[in-house]
This record gives structure tokens, sequence and C-alpha cells, in this order.
């Protein structure tokens, strides 16, 4: 019975990643296209739910959900972007773009070795917060000190990027 | 300190004084000067009959897969003639080298890289010491005609030849490469002189060896002007200055047959049986359609270009046939031609300096205006045509008796019918040529500074006094490169 | 050791010219003198030659590889000893006429300079013994033509017609380098000697007819380019724009022998080959009568006079054709007297005439110039075949072989002398009877003794060379007629008087052209149709090779290349098109094909 | 229908094709920035699947670098896209096409 629960919300969650990820990519304004994209990763959160990967399910809707998505609703509001404008030859890159997906996906299909029935065996004991995070401290404490490094350098990259813009814009106003 | 290295070494000498802020011109010459002696000194000492001498190495750098590349000079029958040329030119040509010149340090530096690359080039005994030394002579010149040289288009030329000629050296190196792979590894060196040991007693694959010849026969090609790869050489001697179109001309263009004569040839003798039949038709083509184009030009520069890509045509005509006889002509052939060429570019430059016209048709009356500079072209004209009395003759004599041996099948005596034809048409064009510059009245150019100054009587008499020696005594340069080149094939 | 002396021949003009090169260009008097100097020591040596029975000495190398070798020695034999009889002492008389002839000439060393080098390269072609040295000097004597032709450079016809004389002796040169390659592929050695061993002992004979037929003709072609026979002979009327002395020495007596007495010098491989025989003599024959009509329509004095060698020499090369090198030889003899002669007297004519050459203004110059008069007439009478004269003896000789051996030749040969004696007596009378037309000619006067002497010496050579048995006795070849048939001789008399009766009677005291022939007149239009189908022809070819070279090779090849480099960089710039997103396209569409690739579909 | 392993590779093909759509075809940096994320979150979904499949814990240590090396990313990318916009006053990716040869 409760196998059926789970393959119910496994369905209910992939096709509402798939709706929405469509409407992320081919909303018309991009705040619609954000807030498919914020529904896009709650979704994927669920997925992850569903894998018995809680931790990284909640870690996904928050960091994704609530933080790279409000970064990007506070860029929109602040550029003020409008619709974005059809131009001539749009169906041209339109078809090439769908054509070359297509033929991407027909490919990944391919390579991905469907069909042997590869059922997904019951989740061994352990596999819980605390075996990830010793796992994330003892065997991948490298990565995991070199993404430190890595968000500080993003941190500072994004500084000197926007602090400079405002020099430039003081000493025009000056001048 | 062998004599051979001291060619090398005093022309890179005098880059350094010039360099120090010496006065260019003077050091340039006692440079020059100062290796001519070397060589003459060699020259008079050499009675090895056709031995080697003066030999000297000094190993450079490893390539692994070549084998060690040295240094390595030596001096015999064959590369001795080809120095003395070089010192008798670099000196003529450094004699008609103007006095002011603007950027003067620069311009000599490159002449004496040139001379030092040339001497470099034929004293070696290393097949890679021999092609480094030639592209170490070939950069000055790109520069000598791109700065210093004249005509609109000279920047274009010197491109199209520099290019040209990097083109011909690569198709050389993939024969030399080809050559040197094609032995096996424990005996693979790049010593001329075991090289020609080893493939003498126990020679290459046949078919590799027609490979390695024609990539060798289309790299020296290019670098003398065979048929259809000349187009550079007009240009780019018309373009050059005076000095540089000397050195070129005549002792540049001749590193191409040397090192034909000296690995192409005895090296892979089935490969040149097998395209033999190419190069006679390449070389009747150099002969005749030149030839001919030769009747068409309007410049007197150009038609000095043209002749002397030309008579490239009779050096190939004994190479093909391979005689000894024919060979021995290729070598004095070789250095009568550079003689009169080079000659007859310094008459060219003074005619040109004077009336700062190169166009025949409007050049007329120098020979009443500067009789002496009448007589001497005279004279270097007949040489060039092949007048007896003169080196040309001895060595075209000498090239149509031996091809005339070597050559047995029906056709090929044709392509000994077409040289001799060229004979009639560089006469003809070469006297149309003294005609419409030298005999008449005074044409459309003005002659002004009348009379010859004494550095440019003896730039002249140098290769004109050197042509009737070779001309009246051959024997010096035909018995000791006879027996070096007995020496070195294996007949 | 009296061998050496003989190098004194060659080595003397050598040394005269190269002192006047180098050294004494400026001092005039003294290098005409050392020129002087050696051209008559060099007739005393061969004075001396011809009387003592010296032999030839031992031959010098000159250059020798593997199983080739050049040597260089000379040939002693009477026909040597003769020829060079003929071209020295010819040679000397003219050096002392052109002192006085070229006396206020500026470059006047150089002239000397240059006639010491023809001096050298004549005797060398003269003596050498194998046929490369004769190559050797065969071109020096070409080139010291073209020097002395193109003397006065600064006029443009005279160096055209110097370079005209080069290129079509190089022609000649062609022929005759490839006659003496085959000679020496077949028979191995170039010494006369050897190849007259050769011949004697057969083996000659065993060498393919064809073969041998094709070195023949092919140093007979050297001979037609030398001697001027019809292919070839329009340089010799233009080689009159040279000084007189220049055509007298050169383009009468000696030069244009040298073809003659090469054919002389290897008659014994000709003789072994008819169909060369056979073609020798016709174009001797053809020769003859062409250059004969010619010259009886041309105005200008030393063009007659050109023409008529150019017959003379037909006559010659019949000779040889016909089998008797000997009569050739004599009639080569005598023609150098009477015909050096007729040049200089020609010359002294237009010395004083004030350089005037056209006949129709001269006339009356009898008178006022009696030895010049005199000797002139004994010239002509001489080339006419006047009996007693030294060239009835020869052209007789000539008529009677011919008579014997080929009947048209023999009519052939008879229609020429009829046209020389007519064509000389109207030269003779139009020039020297009658009254001065021109204004150079009304005041001209006898030239001074310098010129004079040479004339009358040649006169009466001219007279006694017929009687020399001396000469044929020492040519040592053979062919000289023993029968004298009535018909030939006669024949030649009748022809004689009947030929300079009609001059006579036609041009005594005649203003200006009786008869005109348009056709003789342009000289049978050979110089135009030269000019068309062998000069503009090749400039048209070389035009179009000019032009493909510097365009399809030069052009489209090397600008191809160059071409095809940028039009490729062309097309992948249109990749870069600087839009982030087509970026993203290919990026995306290179890993697609890429991983279609990796799984191996 | 028990999700298997396929199902969850077939998803994330799925929206990483969707997601590069995105990118190829929209002409503004923002929404080409939001397909960016989108290809992230499939390679998400199909590590995750792994690591459930294979039984071990190592493919959520990758999701969980993913994660943060994603939020770095978009940090930089929207600074550029801001200092862009302030300089050129566009976001449109066919009007940003300056580097062109």
């Amino acid at each position: 019975m409760e196998s059926f629960v789970s393959s119910l919300v496994f369905w209910v969650f992939a096709t509402g990643l798939v709706a929405f990820s469509v409407l992320t990519v081919a909303g018309r304004s991009p705040v619609s296209s954000a807030m498919s994209l914020v529904a896009t990763m709650i979704f994927v959160g669920g997925i992850l739910i569903t894998l018995q990967a809680y931790f990284l399910g909640m870690m996904q809707v928050m960091v994704y959900a609530g933080a790279v998505m409000v970064l990007f609703l506070f860029i929109i509001m602040l550029l003020n972007l409008d619709q974005e404008s059809v131009r001539k030859k749009a169906w041209v890159k339109a078809l090439s773009g769908v054509a070359l997906c297509g033929g991407l996906f027909w490919i990944l299909l391919g390579g991905l070795g469907l069909g042997q029935s590869r059922p997904l065996p019951p989740v061994p004991q352990g596999s819980d917060i605390r075996d990830l995070g010793r796992l994330l401290f003892t065997e991948y404490l490298l990565p995991f000190e070199l993404t430190a490094v890595l968000l500080l350098v993003a941190i500072v990259g994004v500084i000197l990027l926007c602090h400079q813009v405002r020099d430039r814009a003081a000493k025009k106003g000056g001048a | 300190m062998t004599p051979l290295l001291m060619l090398v070494l005093i022309p890179l000498l005098g880059v350094v004084a010039i360099a120090l802020r010496a006065p260019a011109r003077s050091v340039a010459l006692a440079a020059s000067a100062l290796c001519l002696g070397v060589v003459s000194w060699m020259a008079c000492s050499y009675n090895a009959a056709g031995e080697f001498r003066w030999e000297w190495v000094q190993p450079w750098f490893q390539i692994p897969l070549l084998g060690s590349t040295a240094l390595r000079f030596g001096v015999d029958g064959v590369n001795l003639p080809l120095l003395v040329l070089t010192g008798m030119v670099s000196v003529s040509a450094l004699l008609v080298a103007p006095a002011k010149i603007e950027r003067e340090s620069e311009y000599y530096g490159c002449l004496l890289f040139v001379i030092a690359g040339a001497y470099g080039a034929f004293a070696s005994m290393d097949l890679m010491c021999m092609y480094i030394f030639h592209e170490f002579a070939l950069i000055p010149t790109f520069l000598l005609i791109g700065f210093w040289g004249n005509g609109y288009r000279r920047i274009s030329i010197s491109f199209q030849m520099a290019l040209y000629l990097l083109a011909g050296s690569i198709v050389l190196l993939l024969g030399m490469l080809g050559l040197l792979f094609s032995l096996p590894p424990e005996i693979r060196t790049t010593d001329l002189r075991v090289l020609q040991e080893v493939l003498s007693s126990y020679p290459l694959h046949p078919d590799s060896q027609g490979m390695i010849y024609f990539f060798l026969l289309i790299g020296f090609g290019i670098l003398v002007g065979l048929f259809p790869f000349h187009t550079w050489a007009p240009k780019s001697y018309s373009a050059a200055p005076t000095p540089a179109a000397m050195l070129h001309a005549g002792v540049l263009k001749k590193f191409g047959i040397y090192g034909l004569l000296r690995v192409a040839e005895p090296f892979c003798p089935v490969g040149a049986e097998e395209w033999n039949s190419l190069l006679l038709m390449l070389l009747i083509g150099n002969i005749l359609f030149v030839g001919w184009a030769a009747l068409s030009q309007k410049n007197f520069n150009d038609l000095l270009g043209y002749s002397s890509v030309m008579h490239m045509g009779y050096l190939f005509l004994g190479l093909a046939s391979g005689t000894p006889a024919a060979l021995t002509g290729v070598v004095l052939l070789s250095v009568a031609h550079g003689l009169s060429v080079s000659g007859l570019y310094a008459v060219q430059g003074m005619v040109a300096s004077r009336t700062g016209e190169v166009e025949m048709a409007s050049l007329g009356g120098v020979a009443k205006k500067i009789p002496v500079l009448g007589f001497l072209a005279v004279i270097l004209a007949m040489a060039s045509v092949g007048l007896p009395g003169l080196g040309n003759f001895a060595g075209e004599i000498l090239i149509f008796f031996g091809s005339w041996q070597g050559l047995s099948a029906g056709w090929q005596t044709g392509a000994m019918l077409a040289a001799l034809v060229g004979v009639v048409v560089s006469s003809v064009y070469m006297l149309r040529a003294v005609r419409a510059v030298f005999y008449g009245t005074e044409g459309k150019a003005r002659i002004e500074g009348v009379g010859l100054s004494l550095t440019e009587r003896v730039a002249l008499l140098i290769p004109v006094v050197g042509l009737l020696v070779l001309g009246f005594v051959p024997t010096l340069v035909t018995d000791d490169a006879a027996a070096s080149l007995s020496r070195w094939f294996v007949w | 050791m009296p061998e050496k002396y003989w190098w004194l021949i060659l080595v003397l003009p050598l040394l005269s010219a190269a002192s006047v090169a180098l050294v004494l260009r400026p001092f005039r008097a003294v290098s005409m003198g050392v020129s002087l100097l050696s051209a008559w020591v060099s007739f005393a040596v061969a004075l001396w030659g011809f009387w003592s029975q010296a032999g030839s000495p031992e031959s010098v190398r000159w250059m020798s590889v593997g199983g080739l070798s050049f040597q260089f020695g000379l040939v002693t034999d009477g026909l040597a000893k003769v020829m060079l009889l003929v071209v020295t002492g010819v040679g000397a008389l003219i050096h002392l006429f052109s002192t006085g002839y070229m006396s206020e000439d500026p470059g006047k060393s150089r002239f000397f300079g240059c006639l010491s080098l023809f001096m050298f390269s004549m005797s060398g072609v003269v003596l050498s013994d194998n046929l490369a040295m004769t190559f050797v000097f065969w071109e020096l004597v070409g080139v010291s033509s073209y020097l002395l032709i193109g003397f006065w450079f600064e006029k443009p016809s005279a160096s055209a017609a110097a370079n005209k004389a080069f290129i079509v002796n190089r022609i000649g040169d062609f022929g005759f380098m490839i006659g003496i390659l085959t000679v020496w592929s077949l028979l191995g050695s170039l010494n006369y000697t050897q190849l007259q061993s050769f011949a004697n002992d057969g083996r000659v004979a065993a060498v393919p007819a064809g073969l041998l037929t094709v070195a023949v003709l092919g140093l007979f072609c050297g001979a037609v380019g030398k001697s001027a026979q019809v292919p070839l002979h329009v340089w010799l009327p233009d080689a009159m724009e040279g000084p007189t002395p220049v055509s007298a020495l050169i383009h009468a007596a000696t030069m244009v022998a040298a073809g003659i007495y090469f054919l002389c010098r290897v008659f014994f491989l000709v003789e072994l080959s008819p169909v060369a025989l056979s073609v020798i003599a016709g174009i001797g024959g053809l020769t003859a009568i062409f250059a004969a009509l010619i010259a009886t329509q041309q105005d200008d004095i030393k063009r007659v006079l050109a023409y008529s060698t150019l017959s003379q020499l037909g006559y010659m090369v019949l000779a040889v054709g016909l089998g008797s090198p000997a009569a050739g030889m004599f009639h080569l003899t005598t023609h150098a007297f009477f015909k050096a002669l007729l040049f200089l007297g020609a010359g002294s004519l237009i010395h004083a005439a004030h350089h005037e050459q056209n006949i129709w203004k001269m006339g009356g110059l009898g008178k006022k110039m009696p030895v010049t008069f005199v000797t002139f007439a004994i010239g002509t009478l001489a080339l006419c075949g006047c009996p007693f004269l030294s060239g009835f003896y020869s052209k007789d000789a000539i008529l009677i072989v011919a008579y014997e051996t080929n009947r048209t030749l023999f009519w052939v040969a008879l229609g020429t002398a009829l046209l020389t004696s007519f064509y000389m007596t109207r030269l003779f009378v139009v020039s020297f009877l009658g009254e001065p037309r021109g204004d150079g000619a009304a005041h001209a006067h006898e030239s001074p003794w310098a010129m004079t002497l040479p004339l009358v010496v040649l006169a009466l050579l001219s007279i006694v060379g017929g009687y020399g048995s001396a000469i044929t006795g020492a040519l040592g070849l053979q062919g000289l007629p023993h029968t004298h048939p009535m018909a030939a001789v006669g024949g030649s008399v009748a022809v004689f008087v009947l030929g300079s009766l009609a001059g006579f009677l036609v041009y005594r005291g005649a203003k200006e052209e009786k008869i005109t022939f348009k056709i003789l007149k342009s000289k049978f239009y050979v110089d135009e149709i030269y000019e068309v189908c062998v000069v503009r022809a090749s400039d048209a070819i070389a035009a179009v090779v000019g032009w493909m070279d510097t365009w399809i090779i030069g052009g489209v090849m090397v600008r191809g290349v160059a071409l095809c480099a940028s039009v490729t960089g062309q097309v992948f710039r249109i990749m870069q098109a600087g839009n982030v997103q087509v970026y993203a396209f290919w990026f995306a569409l290179g890993v697609a094909v890429m991983l279609y690739w990796m799984m191996g579909r | 229908m028990i999700p298997t392993l396929d199902h969850y590779l077939v998803l994330s093909a799925l929206v990483f094709c969707i997601g590069l759509a995105g990118v190829v075809m929209r002409r503004s940096l923002i929404v080409i920035y939001m397909s960016l994320e989108l290809m992230l979150t499939a390679s998400i979904i199909a590590l995750a699947a792994f690591s459930r499949f294979n039984q071990s814990l190592d493919g959520q240590v990758l999701v969980f670098f993913i994660i943060t090396v994603a939020a770095a990313e978009v940090a930089v990318g929207l600074a550029i896209i801001v200092a862009l916009f302030r300089q050129r006053k566009t976001s449109h990716t066919d009007e940003i096409a300056w580097l062109k040869f």
C-alpha cells in the first residue's frame, strides 16, 4: 500500500517539476519565469525526499528556492526588465534550439541504458544526516574547505564588480 | 682555430664591432677582405687532391632522434671553389655598397650576417648545420629587401620571397629527416662523411630513396629557382639593393646546387634515376620558358634576374646527367655563373645609381659617357652568354659533353637540344640589353656623376679577373673537383 | 727548337690586344704601333713557317676530367700554312691601310685592340688541331667581328648590325656544337689527325650513315653561319656598317673564309657521306646565283662588294660540295687578294669622297685618283675572271670541276660568272668614269701612301696569285682538275667578255639606275621575312610566355595558395558571430555529436 | 508503477534538455541564467538517484557541493548582469556582441 502512495507522490512531483520547468523556460515575463523556477525547486526538493535524502531535500528548498530565487527576483526588480520583444527571425533560433534539445534528449535516452529493470533497493541503515555529516568532515574535508574558499572568492568578486561601477558613476556625476 | 671557423667568426665579429658604434662600411669591408684573404690562402695551400682538409668538429646540441648534430666544417675540391666564390663576391658586393645610407649600421650588419651564413653553409660537413646556416643567411636578405630595397612593391615582394624560401626549406627539412629516419637508429648521424661511407656500402631501400630524392629535389629546387618555383627570384633580386642581389643571386642560390650535388645525388642514386625525367622536363622549362620570359623583359634589373634563373637550367642539366665530366662542369659553372651574375648586378647598380632609371627603353649611351663601365659590362655580358676564354664557357662545355655521354635515351637528347637553343636565346636577350643600355646615344635618362670611382672599378675587376682566370686555366677548379667527386660519388 | 715559334702567331696578337685594352688605351699612337708590329711579326713567322719544315709543337692541356680531355695543339700541314699566309698577309696589309683610314677617329686604340683580338682568334681557327678548340676560336672570331662591326656603337644601325651578326653566328654555332657532339659520341675523339686515321682505317665508314650525315651537316651548319651561306647570309650585308678595313679584313678575306677552310680541314669526314656533299654543293650554288642577282641592283658600293663576296663564297662551297676542296681553297686564296683589294679601293674612294658610299653620287674619280683607279681596275678584272689574272684560273678550276661532275651546277656557276662580270663593270663604270655627280666626289683627291701602298701590293698579288703553283702544290688537297675541257674554259671567257661588255654599254655615262628590279633591289625581301617570322614571332612568344610567367605561375599558383589560405580564414570568421547564445548552441551541438560518436551509435 | 532508477534518469535528462532549450532560445540574460539553474538541478536529481541506487552517500555529498557551487555561481553571474546593465543599458544577448571579430 505505501509503495502505491510513494509512486503516486513521485509522479505528482515529476509532472509538477516538468510542467513548471517548461513554464520557467517559456514564461513571458521574467517574474513569471522566476516564480515557476521557485516551484520547480520545491518539486525537486520533493523528489529528493522520495529518494530518502531528507537533508538534501530541505537544503534544496531552502538554499535554492529561498536564497537563489530571492536574488533573482531582487535583480529583476532592480533592473525592472520588461517583456522580451520577439525578434524578427525568432523562429529560426527556436526551431534550431528545439531540434538541438530533442536530439540531445534522444541521445541521452540511448546512453542511459534504460530497460534493465533496476529497482531502487531499500535505504540501508545509517544513511541519515549523521552519516552524511561524518562523511563530509572526514573523507570529503578538502573539497568542503575548498567550497568555503570558493564562496569567499565569489563574494569578493561580486563586491569588486559592483563596487567599481558605483565609483565611476560617482566620478561621472561629480565631473 | 681552423681557418673555416675564422671564416664564419670574422663577419660575426664585424657585426659586433658595428654594434659597438664602429664605422660600419669600413668594418664590413675589412671583415670581408680578411675572409677573402683566408679563403685564398686556403685555396693556394690546398693540395690534397680531393681529400678533406681543415676538418673541425664541435658538438653542438643533441637531438635524441637525430643522433649527434655538431658543427662540422671541412673542405674538399667541391666546396673550396664555392668558398672562394663567396669571398670574391662578398668583397665586390661591399665595395659597391653605398657609403651614405640611412640606418647604415643595420644595413652592413645584415650584409655581414648573409656573408657569415653563406660561408657557414658552404663550409659545413653536417646536414643540420648546413641547413641552419642557410636559414641564417635568408632572414637578413628579407630585411635588406624590405628596408633598403627599391621599387614601391618591395615589402610584398620581400614577404613573398621569405615565405617561398621558408616553404622550400620546410620541404627540404622533410627530405633530410626522411633521409635520417630511413637509417637504422644506431647508425643515424648527420655527419655527411659518415653518411657517405654508410650509404655507399649498403644503400637505402629504392622506393624510400625515390621519396627522399623527390623532397630534396623540390626543396633545393625552390631555393635555387627550378622552373615552376622560380617566380620569386627575378622579383626579389630586382627589388633588392645591389649588394644583397649580388650576394643572393651570386652565392646563396648556389647553395641549392651544392646541396643537390653533395646530398641528393650521391645518397639516392636510384631516386635520382627515378625522377630523372621529371628533372629534365623542369630544366627544359627553366631554360626555354624562363629564357623566353627574359626576352620579354623591359627592365634591365628583371632581365638579369630571369637570366640568372635561366642559367640554373644548365646546372640542373649537369646534375641530371650525373657523369663525372658533367658534375665537375656543374661546380665550375656555378662558380663562374656566380661571378658573372654578381658582376652584372654590380654594373646594373652603377647604371641605376647614375641614371636613376631601370627601364631599358629610356636608357642608352652609357658606354659613351663612361667607357670603362661599358668595356667591363660587355666582358661580363659576354661571359654570362658563354664566350670562350671566360669561365662560363668552360663550365658549359663540360656540362654539354658530360650530359651528351650521360643522357642516352632518345628524348633526353631533346633536353640537350633545348639547352643548346638556350645558348642562342641567352645571347639574344643579353645583347639586346647591352645594346639598349650601353650603346647608342643618351636616352631620356640623363647620366650624371661621370667616371667610375676606384672602389667601383675594383668591384668590377674582381669578377672579370676571376672569370678570365677560370676561362684560361679551368684546371684550378676542375682537377680538385673531379678528384673529390670521384671520391664522394660511387660510380 | 723551332716548333715553339708557331705559338708566337697566337701569343703576339693576344698580348697586343690585352695591352691595348688594359694599359695603352689613352696613348693612341702607341697602341696603333703595337698592333701593327704584332700583325707584321706574325706575318713574318707565318712566312718562315711556310718555307721551313718545322713540325707542330706538342699540345697544351686545357682541361681534363675522367675520360674527357680538352687539349690545345697546333696543326701545321700545307693547308694551314697557306691559309695562315693569307690571313696574316692580308691582315698585315689591312693594319697598314687602317692606320691611314682611321687616322682621325678618336676610338682608334680600341679599334686596333679589337683588330689584334681578331687576328688572334682567326689564327687560332686556322691553327687549332681539334674540333673543341676550333669551336672556341670560332666563337672568339664571332665576338671580335661583333666588336668591330659595332665599332661606332653610337650609330644605332651599327649596334643593330653587330647584334645581328653575333646572333646569326650563334645560330650557326648551335648547329656546329651539335655536329661536334655527334662526331665525338660517334668516334670518341676530337683531334683531326686521330679522326683522319679513323677515316683511313674505315672506322668512320662503320658508323651508321644517317648519324654521320647529321654530324657532317652539323659541322657544315657552323660553316654556313660563319661563311654566310644562304639561310644565314643576312648578317654579312649589314656588317658593312663597320669601318671599311674591317669589311675588307673580316668580311672579305679571312673570317668568312674560315667556314670553307674548316670544310677543307674535315673534308675526309665530309666526303664519306654523299648526302651531305650534295647538300653542300646545292647550298653553295644557290648562294652564288642568289647573291649575284641581288648584287646587280645595289647602290651602296660596300653592299655590292658584300654580295659579290657572298656569291664567291657560294662558289667555294660549291667546289667543296663537288668533291674538290683544292679548287675551293685555291679560289679562296686568290679571292682573298682581289676582294681585299676591291674593299680597300672602295675604302680609299669613301675616304676621299668624305664618307660618301652611294655609287650614284660618285663618278669621274678615275682622273682624280689614278692609283686607286688602276688597282681597282685590276681587282675588278681579276674578280670577273679576265684571262691571265688569278681570278680566271681559280674560277676556271671550279667551272671545270662543275662541268665534269654536275652539269646543272655548271650552268648555275656560269650564270653567276656572267652576273659577276656585269655588276662589277657596272660598279667600276659608274664610280670611276663619267663626271662627278656628288659634291663629295667633286673635290676628291688621292689617298695618302699608307692607303695606296697596300692597294698596289694586293694588285700585284691578284695578278701573280693565279700562277703560284707553290700555293696549289702546298695545299696537299686532292681534287684539282688536270684536264681543261674547251667548253668550260671557252664558256668562262665568253661569259666574261659578254658580261663586261653589257655592263659597259648599259652604264656608260649613265646618270641614274637604268634597269630596276624591285625584288632584287630589296634583296628578295629575305630580311623582311626573317624580321616577321623569326624576330617578331619570338617576341610574340616571349610576350605570351612573359605574361604567363607573371600571371599564371606567379599569379595563379603563388597568389592562389595565398588566396585559399585567406578564404578559409574568412569562412571560419563567420562562425564567430559574437553572440553568446550562438556559442552556447555550437557548444551544445559539439557535445551532442561527441556523445553520439562516443556511444558508437 | 514503482519508480525505478530509469524514471529518475529520464526525468533528469528531460529537465536538463528543457534547461538547455531555455539557454539556447531565450534572449534575455536573466532567463538564460534561470535555465542554467534548471540544468544544475537536473544533475542533482540524477546524483541523488544514483546515490540511492548504489546505497552509498557519496552522491549526496556531491549534491551538497553542487548546491554551494551553484549559489556562488549565481551570485557572480547576477553581479555581471548588473554591471553589464549599468554599462550598456541592455540585457538582451544579441545586443551584447561587441566581442565579434
